[in-house]
């Protein structure tokens, strides 16, 4: 097998449950972003766009449709004889089923995996985060300083820093500590879950590790261990634009950033594309008697009536007399006749029946899950069938075949959730 | 599905009629993000064919550098299942393009190391959607030796075309090319399904004879003495001839039927992958009954126009009844109307175009006004 | 995605304990057989060879090498944009993880990768066995039955019919009554593990065998609900080479049967080609001073000894001196200089040192597992090192960078095992 | 890898001198299981260059085929890594054969839309090993516009070569191709790198003067214009030219340095996959100094004979000295020495062929005898 100097192993296991009913049969980086894409295709295009072309993706949870997109790599030009994509759930050894219990550990786990590539460096990605990086200078970033490990930082306002995982740096940027969410942070450098180590060292660190903590996670156990251990651990600054979607709010924020006019992610860059699995792509139509401002409409979407402010997935049909304002309307979902949907996300092929009306009224967070949902979007799970006539209000959640009787006198109140489970497919 | 394809993706009398471009029809851009070729090509694959062979007499480099991944069409096999025959030169075989038969003659190794009993021969300049298994079988039950899919066309057009004679059993008894008085209106869309064995026999015994053209050679000359049957197609069908054709075709795709025929019924139409981002609608723009590329930018005023991928328009710009090729850019207050720009054209800021529907003006590949 | 006719899953998860230290490290489908091929190559050849286009193979022990393995499919010309090959291990679900605990398990937490591909059939093969079938001529005989399931049976002597699940079947083959290891067996058609299903009809059959067994497996649950249901089984029977290589005896005998001179498996037919995955692939060589006989050789294996009724893999090395007799040497072996082997088998990437002798001596069945080593034949784990000068007897294991320390005055008694742990890569 | 390959897969003259076939050199079988072309192919990507450029002239079947997939180089990219130029015919292009440098700037839009800086030109008939990335430093460190990789041959064998003249610094002086009375016996290899913007400029500049030769008006025209350097090359190196050249090289990989070279150490030669079984040794068979290769089913003796796959060879025949093509078959009691067989050659029962270490007896492809 050919020798790789640097592969990169995406962590995309996680469950992301704060993305509320949009996590709830996919992984989240599965989740769909500026209408075509999924979040994982931002690190995955990130990585051949820095001639990485071997790439390891760790997934446990919900899996099924990030194996379908991610498939044999080919959008990624990662479809390869050696190297090239891998997905890497967990698996049985010598009898004993272990699923991945922390970030290290799900590296640990796949030690033989990267050994087979023999690599002299590894890079460690997470699968949920808007960026554009090229990872090959943060590689001669890290030959430069001869470092054992080097961590990616970004420098965010001090007064915000308590929410991060913090490095504190000594000269020539030199990690000389990391906190965790620290109460009273002594530097604003946070990290970016982007790691770059010698495989040797890291090897023999997760190997010492998992004597102690069969939970092993980077930011708790092998960073500090490494800072403990007299190791070279240096900061990568990085100044340009990163998201971590993580919460409804800062999913439905980065959407909207797409469609300024200068947007501060701008996708349109001839020279660092984001590549996505789409098998079909005729192209977008817009209608007689359709408006559409300030929006963007992915491949095969159709619209009759009037879109503002929007973001529009593949195959998505906006019907005649609908309007569509400040929303996010995902893959295959159709928008019947008459419909006012405001501040919504409605996840992939919805069906929401005519003249329905969702986003309006007091905004008052939602009562079961008032810690995901309160900023007042209201969000469609997948598949979500809605039938015609029907009020909802803000901060709702809907999920499942609903039919009228589900709802109470046609209306769903602001902070209210209808979720029908058993229909999974 | 045991059939071969061949596509004839261009011999020397295929290039567009009025201009003078070295790009062969199968590979001009069709419906907002396709190329000519890509219906047969899908139509091929979309009914089991896994082996297809692509013949061009000039080989354009733009049609090369389509299909120069087999991957799109899910064609990439170990031992080629896209195989793409430029013509050679060799001591044996110096001559250019003699026709239709030759082409197909010259790579006749092709034929001859395959196992599939049918072959189905079409052309790369049509537009339309079919399911050659249906043919197929429909040319077994006949026990036909060839069957030629023919529609019945307004007579005033049939004259552009092969025009067939056919009995009631739809077998062929007379068949002419481009006649001056058309007999019927019965027009052969030039694609054939035939036994393979059959082909290479007739190839072999045309070029002892120096007979190289497939419609006079074969068809018209073997009709009474092989079992030709017509099969009818009734769906809606387009051969691009010319640049008023190709923009007609583009124009079609406007139609809700059209754009639901090949955009929204299973099976669809497969393309080259482009990558482009979601086509973006900025706050002054205006669309109506527009078809939209992936990667466009408008700021302007569109109607009734197909915009392909990538196209920018700038502000206070008006674009009626066109046809804008990808990565074309046109500036602020331009007005366009019943043009068709070429790939990456750039119309520069106040620039005013008028053509009529009869004669759309045409800006060639990478002009700049 | 482009709807499939029939779509094939391969079980592919099985432990196979009974082939010893073959499995120790690596699942039993992806062990090596007839030199340059792993036991998975022939179910998969068999597929694409019936033109089915579309194949989960299921895992769950050990996959790593399997996964290596099947890559991205190219070599089975299943590397596809859409179908093609598709590992399948068991993932988290809503926060729940599940292993496969049953063959009909398996498929059940895969219902939605299959219902993706909307087939009307589904092929259930094992990935244990080594034969030549042509699937579309068993599904030929499905339609023609109407079956609702069709299962693929042999004819054994009937008094060896109590080792095996056996179909008891009415008019025209159809299957009234399945009995796994009758101790009476009223039939002789063993079932094979090859199952034609409607879809839609063994989706329903495993939701509904779900509520009552959660170790649902096809012999023991799914069959007898299915022919209990009145549903329509019919057996079709098939009476070519077939062979489950289970234990250490049956896996060397099938591998002794290639080397006849008309074998009763032909590996050498033009028109039902095997495949596997074989990077590099230089000729073979035959030296000055060699001798070979009764004896196949793959792809970049050098013998400059003497080699007589064996199965050499890829890149295996016999030196001057050295003869090898009824035995198995896997990929990248090499047996040194003077070195006397006698049914042995010995794993992939071992150096046997100078001078060993390994198979002589008394057949004493091996003390620690004497149900798996007892027919006389030596077996050699992978990655094993033997030093010079060693004499080893029938029914041994060897496993591990063994030293000479290791063994008591430079002898392996026969029915010893030497194991050494923690030697993994 | 900065670089793009190009191949120069036969022109004209690169044709096997003595014998009539229409198979380019570069599609030659080699050491049991190769192409000549995999040689070069593998040195390519060995050293990371993931573009390469095959150009041929004859566009033989043979190399056509053997190159249809991209992917035992692992060169399948969804816009093309592998691409396989050959020669077309368009208005503006109506020629044959007039140059190596003719056949590049033919292509020259591939080299147009790289952005690699450099180029690496080698030639597809070459037997080496290499990492061309040694050459590339050394190019960089030299400040050269050229660089030549050469190797120090018999001075008798020099006048078959282009010769060259190097100063001290290893700069290239005088440069003479197939001199009567050679100057030196460093002859080069006929690999080159060059900057890839150089390059367009130079092919541009000789278009417009009607040159069309790479080593004449190049790199003997330019010598002192340009900065050219020689590479010292050291290793295993041989060039097909001939049919005693070709069972030369073959017989080569009996011996264990060629062998361990080539086979064994990192980086390997890819080459298509052929999915044969393992060769197989029977009860009567006997074997010594061979290569055989995957297939192959053995009853007969041999010894110090190259078979390719898939031979077959009959009880109480006797085989020495001998290359033998994939697919061919001897039957029983034949007699073969000093012989070549090519591809799928039947040799019947008790046939005798004895030719000379200096003339092998050659068999072409598909020979019955």
């Amino acid at each position: 097998m050919r020798r790789r100097e640097i592969i990169s192993m995406i962590l995309a296991g996680g469950h992301g449950t704060r993305l509320g009913i949009l996590t709830k049969y996919i992984a989240k980086p599965a989740v769909t972003f500026g209408g075509k894409y999924r979040i994982i295709d931002f690190v995955l295009s990130n990585c051949i766009n820095s001639d990485i072309d071997t790439v390891g993706v760790l997934t446990q949870y919900e899996p099924l449709k990030l194996n379908q997109h991610i498939g044999i790599g080919i959008p990624w030009d990662l479809d390869r004889k050696t190297g090239g994509v891998t997905i890497l759930p967990p698996y049985i050894k010598e009898g004993m089923g272990a699923w991945y219990s922390g970030t290290a550990n799900a590296i640990y786990q796949n030690i033989k995996f990267i050994d087979a590539y023999n690599p002299e460096y590894v890079l460690i990605l997470s699968g949920d985060h808007i960026y554009k990086m090229d990872y090959s200078k943060m590689l001669e970033y890290h030959k430069q300083k001869s470092a054992d490990a080097t961590i990616a930082v970004l420098e965010v306002p001090l007064e915000e820093a308590h929410h991060f995982g913090i490095m504190n740096t000594g000269a020539e940027d030199r990690i000389v500590e990391f906190e965790e969410k620290p109460k009273e942070p002594k530097s604003n450098l946070a990290s970016m879950g982007i790691y770059i180590f010698n495989w040797n060292k890291l090897k023999q660190v997760l190997i010492e590790d998992n004597e102690y903590n069969k939970d092993s996670d980077f930011g708790k156990h092998i960073i500090p261990r490494m800072i403990n251990n007299e190791d070279k651990l240096y900061a990568y600054r990085f100044d340009s634009y990163w998201k971590d979607v993580g919460t409804i709010e800062s999913y439905w924020q980065a959407n909207m950033e797409l469609i300024e006019t200068l947007p501060s992610f701008n996708l349109y860059e001839e020279f660092w594309k984001f590549y996505t699995n789409l098998d079909h792509q005729p192209p977008q139509y817009v209608g007689e008697a359709a408006d559409v401002k300030r929006s963007i409409m992915s491949e095969g979407s159709e619209v009759y009536g009037n879109v503002y402010s929007s973001v529009l997935g593949p195959g998505v049909i906006i019907e005649e007399g609908a309007t569509v304002r400040d929303s996010i309307i995902m893959a295959g979902t159709i928008i019947q006749e008459g419909c006012v949907l405001d501040r919504c996300i409605v996840s992939e092929n919805c069906v929401i029946g005519k003249n329905v009306i969702i986003g309006e009224g007091e905004n008052i967070a939602n009562i079961e899950k008032p810690d995901i949902y309160y900023t007042g979007i209201s969000v469609i799970g997948e598949q979500t069938i809605i039938p015609d006539n029907v009020w909802i209000g803000k901060n709702c959640v809907v999920f499942g075949t609903t039919r009228l009787s589900d709802y109470n006198d046609r209306i769903l109140e602001s902070g209210q959730s209808l979720i029908l489970e058993g229909v999974e497919s | 599905m045991r059939a071969v394809g061949i596509i004839l993706a261009g011999g020397s009398n295929e290039n567009l009629t009025d201009i003078s471009s070295n790009r062969t029809i199968s590979a001009f851009p069709v419906g907002g993000s396709y190329r000519t070729i890509d219906f047969t090509m899908s139509n091929m694959t979309n009914s089991g064919v896994n082996k297809v062979a692509v013949i061009t007499q000039y080989s354009s480099r733009a049609l090369l550098d389509h299909l120069s991944s087999a991957k799109w069409w899910d064609l990439g096999r170990k031992q080629g299942g896209l195989f793409v025959f430029s013509p050679y030169i060799t001591n044996d075989n110096p001559f250019g393009y003699r026709g239709t038969a030759d082409l197909i003659y010259r790579n006749i190794s092709f034929l001859k190391r395959s196992n599939e009993p049918f072959v189905i021969i079409a052309s790369g300049k049509h537009v339309y959607k079919i399911d050659y298994n249906d043919v197929l079988k429909y040319h077994q039950e006949k026990q036909a030796d060839i069957t030629i899919i023919y529609k019945e066309a307004n007579y005033e057009k049939a004259s552009n075309y092969g025009v067939m004679v056919l009995d009631e059993d739809k077998r062929l008894i007379e068949f002419e090319e481009k006649p001056l008085e058309p007999q019927t209106s019965t027009i052969s869309l030039g694609v054939y399904i035939i036994q393979r064995t059959l082909l290479i026999k007739l190839l072999e015994d045309l070029f002892a004879e120096n007979r190289y053209d497939f419609v006079n050679d074969i068809i018209i000359r073997y009709r009474k003495k092989l079992k030709i049957y017509g099969y009818p197609f009734e769906g809606y069908w387009r051969s691009i001839r010319s640049i008023k054709s190709l923009y007609d075709v583009n124009m079609d795709f406007l139609k809700k039927e059209v754009r639901d025929l090949f955009f929204r019924q299973y099976p669809y139409i497969a393309t080259k992958v482009k990558d482009e981002p979601p086509a973006k609608f900025n706050m002054n723009s205006s669309t109506k009954n527009c078809i939209v590329g992936g990667g466009s930018i408008l700021n302007g005023y569109v109607e009734d126009s197909v915009l392909f991928r990538k196209v920018f328009t700038g502000s206070y710009s008006f674009i009626k009844n066109s046809v804008v090729m990808d990565g074309s850019y046109i500036g602020n207050n331009c007005y366009l109307e019943n043009v068709i720009l070429d790939k990456e054209v750039v119309v520069s800021d106040g620039r005013k175009l008028i053509g009529s529907k009869e004669k759309p003006i045409f800006l060639e590949k990478g002009s700049v006004i």
